[in-house]
């Protein structure tokens, strides 16, 4: 607030390039940032590096910024170095997937999907599919996960595997194989599950991009009716669910992500009051309600 | 003068350890699971080989130059990413041509960092590798590239189409190899290949143009990967920039595991074939069998190691002492 | 009567496809010179590599004094005495000359540290008795090829040895430093050691041995005393023929110059070099080690630059930039280190043979496998290549008939200028005097001829004329007739004045 | 006389040079393109920045003897991440319930050991199957990875003991814990290449291992310890990272092969074996943490930071090349 009126806020993202989300992500960020005079960012990505994301905690920390947000690598692991920004009297604010609970003390807010809920809802979108099929008491369904060890990627996964029993107690879900946030690899997986099983009803895949992989290797093998729901509802998904070949997925915006994780940052530094769990909401998506949703830019 | 060992026949066919290998554990998985050998799972399996294949075959030449090629991962998304970009820019009979060339001028900027100003390879294409990624990031803007309309393209052909009932990206794996298999075993280049890695000053001692040899090495090793790329782009009509990410150690695993040296002057494209089924089959093997991934990883160190060690003990003539 | 050192009993040694020895048996006594003759590949080195543990015999066995041993490896070897001077070199280029000698067995301090005080002084006090020009802190790879091969050597005054085994130890030396060798032979006898000493040069073995055992294709062929025997028995014995000696003295017609050096300079190598050397004409090149006759090879062959001076070829003013261009323009040169320019030693024979010239070799897009195989053929007659087939990798080669590939690679592209540097080095008797015959042959031909070579024998019997050069001039040349062994010592000594 | 020392000189100082220019460039451009009022060259962010290295820095070590020795460790990276797994695992142990805080020094311990013992699995694969040290650890890169991951599936293992951050985050003399233990591996792993006999044999063995095996030096178990040792520092550097983060994700340390790799080479080892040194790895380390941290401070993008580290990686092999030049009378081959 002194330093000539701007503010400085920091971010350390987890992993840019690695998808067009995180991309958008950080153009988003950028651009919000110029389009407010009040603000100056340091963008800086962690390049999925733990080590790297906490030097890059203490680089921000060291170069006096007001403010910082981070993207974390890793929920436990950032914990210490967060510790250290709020010793220092910097606020933290962490975006798109949180901490954990024991770092709770030290940041202000969080802003961001939930994405327990995001696995739970798709859940729901292929259960309701299947009752509308009449199959829901015998539907074999296969999950591709996103990149193992990834935080989002293990939210989603538990969210929709403990949701499908409570609505669907009779589907079974057949196998899980990571698709590693991969078109390519998600497609050999699924060419791989095809020729295993000679039945399979639904395809759940941890985001769209794995989702359409999957829908690609099933296309070839000319294997019809699956029903396909994925995940942050990608570009090539929508697509493909205008097309009629995939049904459903979760409608998430990188774009609102990023503005409100700075929004959050220039609330907290402004000394308004911000809520400590910031969601924002991200709906479900599908063939029937596609129409209400805008195409993805990403 | 040398007496001829009578055994010979016998142990020449006892230095195919790495074909051994190959045929043991074709029998073990279709014993776990009888789909794993049927032409369903077969054309599958070599069909997505098929990308990994092709790099494989170029990085071969790289390999048996005495030179490693870690970019081939990296610029196997910029060749894809671009060849998507252009097709709804320029329309594909345009598209093929500009990405190829593209592609090519990348490896001959390698090929002139290694071969004519003989920096260290290993470095130059780890560089490569990142600033090929940082290239690809920068044409794309980071998005995800996707053509407009999916269905009314010839484009699919080279990685969704069939010829005579065969998936093409099989056939131009087969064609590719039998292309540079012949080059690299008959042609006077091929030979040159080998002098240069097998030792590069007794080549250039003998007229050989060491510079120029490995430059086109890295000409063909781009050539493949742009090939690759073209495959890739066509299966899916769209593709991440991570495409190719984590590739290049696969096909170094691939063209090893066939029995080139690292050091190099040795090695076959027959066997880097080999090698790239091996793989290639292993994979689909243990997601047959059902294994959970990270199962799957320690299978396959164990595998990858079990059978360059039998190849090696065949060599050496152990493994025959082993059976008679 | 004393008891034998070392003793080998019907030992067999095969490897796949090839009989390597074929029973052989032979004894060292304690303070004998023995000398192992044969000739190239026909299993000397073997047999020293089962006795140094590096291989297993397939049969037979290995007695010290009364008991059978087994060398497990290299360090039993060691550890029982036996020291083993290898004929290629075997040193680690990076490392210093003391740490070379004492491979394997540097002396430690506490902490596993090594004991550099007493390393370098141990060093220094062999490396004074070896009378070099270098200490023990430098590092090998600076050194020439002789220099180094002097570090193996010195590699045999540091354990108390019971066996000391040569293997062509002068293979790359120049007298002054076989004086010093001889020596180190002498010492060794004095204090009891049995010593194995394998040459093809028959005045050392006259001048040194006491004992004569020969091997001919992996067979024992007996031993004899060296003082009850000739050359000519000796020769006789290890290639079952008589060897016809003389020299071709025909003088043959000599044509018009082929090539002309004029001023040739490159920077501190050599300086103001020039020579003519005329179809017909072979010409011999003499000097110390390091008098720079190599870099005119190199240079002459495309591989340096040269800082002044013009070369001609048939009267024409040429500049050579690659060796690519040199064989295009005619020029072949037998490089001086085998292993590292001669050949691609994991390659097989043919390949090797034919490497030059693989653009020229085609059948359509193809090689032409079975022109190459002809050339491997005639070559292989020609010089006597000892090989299980032209399939047989190069490195699994006797040094000798290595050597014979390289010669036979050159020739087969008919040059214009051949420039033959060292080039019987490692070749038994039988084989030198064919190449003698044949650089002579090619002479006559119409060929001209350049011959670096340290052994003076050689370059008088070959040459036409001899340049004799010093620390990168030429001092004088001779011709054949007016040439005498002391003239020639003296020019290459920096005595005399410059007759360019 | 003095030219050839200058050369000499400037043969193995090229990583040196590239680190003044580095600096050299981030300070001015610093100036422009900076946010922060702080500079570059501030002594507290030189002093984060050996901090920084500590995580590679301290593998690099142990790469260089292995490359020197004629080898490679590809799995380095899947070692740190199960060493850490073991670290914040063990303390959570019940047998070790009643340790209190003593329960540090055992995990640190059982992790050392697992990691050493997994260096030694590759050395003595290495060793007894004569399989290339690339494919071995190409290999087991994979393999320790899914062991990584048979802990606790995809999730992170994690416990963070405050006592450990403490220690880990404390200064000493001015410097960070890590940093300490960076520079104390380097000046131990100097000793061990510089002034043992088993540093010099492994120069001999990577220079030329016939000549070694000739020697009768044991080129088997002499690469196993080396493995061994590589195994060692890798779940060394976990232990010191992880004891400040508390928390380890099963695909941590993907890619530091590459990374070690890439420093102990710009620091002039090798890659064929025979020779390098520490102090050129420890150049090699700084060099590449001074990237990072300039590029983030000028405000590089994603994109920009991955083209510009691969440039310069290719730039610093070029003038490296440069320098060693002997001038035009060299052999051309
Ligand atoms: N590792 C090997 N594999 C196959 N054949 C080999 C191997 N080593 C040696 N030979 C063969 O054994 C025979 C004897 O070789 P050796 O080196 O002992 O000859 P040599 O008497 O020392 O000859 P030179 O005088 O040329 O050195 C040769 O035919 C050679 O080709
Ligand atoms: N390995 C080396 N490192 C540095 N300088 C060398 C090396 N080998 C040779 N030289 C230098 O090069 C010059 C010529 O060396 P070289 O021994 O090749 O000459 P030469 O006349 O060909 O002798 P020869 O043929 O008997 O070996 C000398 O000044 C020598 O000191
Ligand atoms: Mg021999
Ligand atoms: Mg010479």
């Amino acid at each position: 607030e002194s330093h000539g009126g701007a503010m400085k806020i920091g971010i350390t993202q987890n992993n840019v390039g690695v998808d067009s989300y995180q991309t958008t992500y950080e153009k988003a960020f950028i651009e919000a940032a110029e389009g407010n005079d009040m603000v100056e960012t340091i963008v800086l990505d962690a390049g999925g590096d733990v080590a790297r994301q906490i030097a890059q905690m203490e680089d921000l920390i060291q170069q006096d910024v007001d403010a910082i947000i981070i993207w974390p690598t890793n929920g436990e692991a950032v914990i210490p170095a967060v510790r250290k920004a709020h010793q220092a009297g910097i606020p933290v604010i962490v975006t798109n997937s949180n901490i954990a609970e024991q770092g709770f003390d030290f940041v202000k807010s969080f802003s961001g999907p939930d994405n327990i809920t995001q696995g739970a809802r798709s859940a729901e979108i292929m259960c309701d599919k299947f009752k509308e099929m009449g199959i829901e008491d015998e539907a074999q369904v296969v999950h591709i996960t996103g990149q193992p060890g990834y935080t989002t990627a293990i939210e989603r996964a538990k969210g929709f595997e403990d949701r499908l029993p409570e609505v669907c107690p009779n589907v079974t879900v057949v196998d899980t194989q990571p698709g590693d946030w991969n078109r390519e690899k998600s497609q050999q997986v699924m060419e791989a599950f095809l020729v295993k099983y000679d039945d399979i009803d639904g395809v759940y895949a941890g985001d769209d991009n794995m989702g359409v992989g999957a829908l690609n290797a099933a296309k070839a093998a000319g294997r019809d009716g699956i029903i396909f729901v994925g995940a942050t509802n990608f570009a090539v998904g929508y697509e493909a669910m205008a097309a009629g070949d995939y049904w459903g997925s979760i409608y998430q915006s990188p774009v609102d992500d990023a503005k409100a994780a700075l929004q959050t940052a220039v609330d907290v530094l402004s000394g308004e009051e911000v809520p400590f769990l910031n969601y924002f909401d991200t709906p479900k998506i599908t063939q029937d309600n596609m129409g209400d949703f805008t195409k993805p830019v990403f | 003068m040398a007496v001829f060992d009578k055994r010979e026949i016998g142990s020449v066919l006892a230095k195919q350890g790495i074909l051994i290998a190959f045929a043991l554990f074709m029998i073990a998985f279709t014993i776990a699971n009888p789909k794993f050998i049927s032409v369903d799972n077969v054309f599958s399996v070599v069909r997505s080989s098929a990308i990994l294949g092709v790099m494989a075959l170029g990085v071969t030449f790289v390999v048996i130059s005495g030179n490693l090629d870690l970019s081939v991962g990296s610029m196997m998304s910029f060749s894809t990413i671009v060849v998507l970009d252009l097709h709804d820019k320029v329309g594909p009979a345009l598209a093929i041509p500009l990405m190829f060339a593209m592609t090519l001028c990348l490896g001959a900027f390698i090929g002139f960092l290694v071969g004519y100003l003989r920096l260290n390879s290993l470095i130059v294409t780890l560089g490569m590798l990142s600033a090929i990624h940082g290239l690809t990031l920068t044409y794309s803007g980071g998005q995800n590239m996707d053509i407009a309309d999916k269905e009314g393209t010839w484009f699919s052909v080279f990685g969704q189409g069939t010829a005579l009932g065969i998936p093409v990206p099989i056939l131009i794996f087969v064609a590719l190899a039998a292309l540079l298999g012949l080059t690299l075993a008959r042609t006077p280049y091929g030979r040159k290949v080998y002098a240069v890695g097998g030792n590069g000053t007794a080549a250039t001692f003998s007229g050989i143009r060491r510079a120029r040899t490995v430059f086109t090495c890295y000409l063909i090793s781009a050539g493949c990967v742009a090939t690759a790329g073209l495959i890739q782009a066509s299966r899916s009509l769209g593709s991440q920039n991570t495409v190719g990410q984590g590739l290049e150690l696969e096909v170094l695993a691939a063209v090893i595991l066939g029995g080139a040296s690292l050091l190099g002057g040795s090695g076959t494209i027959f066997k880097t074939v080999i090698g790239v089924l091996i793989l290639g089959f292993i994979q689909n093997g243990l997601l047959l069998v059902g294994l959970q991934f990270y199962v799957q990883f320690v299978v396959t160190w164990i595998i990858i190691i079990l059978a360059v060690w039998l190849d090696i003990a065949a060599k050496r003539g152990k493994l025959w002492s082993m059976i008679a | 009567m004393t008891q034998p050192v070392l003793r080998l009993e019907d030992i067999v040694k095969t490897f796949p496809g090839v009989r390597a020895l074929d029973g052989v048996s032979l004894s060292v006594m304690p303070g004998e010179v023995h000398a192992l003759m044969g000739e190239n590949g026909a299993g000397k080195s073997t047999l020293m590599k089962v006795l140094g543990g590096i291989h297993q015999p397939t049969e037979g066995a290995i007695y010290m004094g009364d008991e059978k041993v087994v060398m497990a490896g290299p360090l039993e070897a060691k550890a029982k005495g036996i020291v083993f001077i290898h004929q290629e070199l075997s040193l680690a280029e990076e490392l210093s000359v003391a740490e070379n000698i004492y491979l394997g067995e540097l002396p430690r301090k506490s902490f596993g540290r090594v004991d550099w005080a007493t390393l370098t002084k141990k060093t220094d006090a062999i490396l004074g008795k070896l009378n070099v020009g270098f200490d023990a802190r430098t590092r090998v790879g600076d050194l020439s090829i002789a220099n180094q091969q002097m570090v193996e050597i010195a590699r045999a005054l540091t354990v108390d040895a019971k066996a000391v085994i040569f293997d062509e130890p002068t293979a790359s030396l120049t007298d002054a430093e076989k004086v010093v060798l001889f020596d180190v032979i002498a010492d060794l006898k004095r204090d009891g050691v049995g010593v194995i000493y394998i040459s093809h040069r028959m005045e050392e073995i006259f001048k040194i041995t006491d004992r004569i055992s020969i091997l001919r294709d992996g067979q024992y062929q007996g031993t004899v005393n060296t003082a009850e025997t000739t050359e000519e028995a000796v020769t006789q014995m290890m290639i079952g023929r008589k060897l016809d000696l003389s020299r071709n003295a025909a003088h043959h017609e000599l044509g018009e110059v082929a090539l002309e050096v004029k001023g040739l300079s490159c920077g501190k190598l050599y300086k103001d070099i020039s020579f003519e050397i005329r179809r017909g004409e072979v010409v011999g090149f003499y000097g110390l080690v390091g008098a720079g006759r190599t870099e005119i090879a190199e240079t002459l062959f495309g591989l340096r630059t040269p800082s002044a001076g013009q070369i001609r070829l048939a009267g024409k003013d040429v500049k050579i930039d690659s060796p690519t261009d040199a064989i295009a323009k005619g020029i072949s040169l037998v490089p001086e280190d085998r292993k590292g320019q001669g050949l691609v030693l994991g390659m097989n024979c043919r390949d090797n043979m034919t490497l030059p010239q693989v653009d020229d070799l085609k059948s359509g897009p193809f090689m032409a496998e079975g022109a190459e195989v002809a050339i491997f053929d005639q070559y292989r007659d020609r010089l006597d290549i000892r090989t299980p087939g032209w399939k047989q990798k190069v490195g699994n080669l006797s040094g000798g008939n290595q050597q014979k590939i390289v010669i036979g690679k050159w020739l087969s592209m008919h040059p214009e200028v051949l420039i033959v540097d060292e080039p019987t080095r490692g070749i038994d008797v039988g084989s030198k005097s064919e190449i003698h015959k044949l650089l002579r042959e090619l002479a006559a031909q119409g060929y001209a001829v350049m011959v670096i070579s340290s052994e003076m024998p050689e370059v008088m019997h070959v040459s036409d004329r001899i340049v004799a050069m010093y620390s990168g001039r030429i001092m004088r040349t001779f011709t054949s007739e007016e040439v005498t062994e002391d003239s020639l010592i003296q020019a290459i000594s920096g005595i005399g004045q410059e007759v360019a | 006389m003095q030219k050839v020392n200058l050369s000499v000189a400037l043969k193995g100082g090229a990583i040196w040079g590239f680190i003044v220019l580095e600096l050299l460039f981030f300070s001015i451009a610093g100036e422009y393109l900076s946010v922060s009022d702080k500079a570059f060259m501030d002594l507290e962010n030189m002093l984060l920045l050996f901090k920084q290295s500590a995580p590679i820095g301290i593998i690099a070590m142990g790469m260089t003897i292995v490359m020197v020795n004629g080898n490679i460790d590809l799995s380095v990276g899947a070692t740190f991440a199960i060493a850490a797994i073991i670290l914040l695992d063990s303390m959570t142990w019940p047998i070790f319930a009643g340790l209190g805080d003593w329960v540090i020094p055992v995990a640190w311990l059982l992790a050392l050991t697992v990691g050493t013992l997994l260096g030694a699995l590759n050395g003595l694969i290495v060793w007894k199957t004569g399989v290339d040290a690339f494919i071995v650890t190409l290999g087991s890169m994979l393999g320790y990875r899914g062991i990584v991951f048979m802990f606790n599936g995809e999730n992170p293992t994690s416990h963070l003991n405050w006592t450990l951050v403490d220690f880990a985050e404390a200064e000493f003399l001015g410097l960070a814990t890590a940093t300490w233990f960076l520079l104390g591996v380097t000046l131990v792993m100097w000793f061990v290449m510089a002034r043992t006999v088993h540093g010099r044999n492994a120069y001999a063995i990577g220079d030329n291992r016939e000549a070694a095996v000739n020697a009768g030096i044991r080129v088997g178990p002499h690469m196993m310890i080396n493995f061994a040792i590589i195994g060692f520092l890798a779940a060394l550097s976990a232990v010191v990272f992880y004891s400040e983060s508390g928390s380890v994700n099963p695909n941590d340390g993907q890619l530091y092969e590459l990374w070690v790799i890439t420093a102990v080479v710009l620091g002039g080892t090798k890659i064929t074996g025979g020779a390098g040194n520490v102090i050129g790895t420890f150049g090699g380390v700084i060099a590449i943490q001074l990237l990072r941290k300039g590029l983030g401070h000028i405000g590089a993008d994603t994109s920009t930071v991955n083209l510009v580290i691969g440039l310069i990686l290719i730039a610093v092999l070029f003038l490296d090349k440069q320098l060693n030049i002997k001038g035009k009378e060299e052999l051309r081959v």
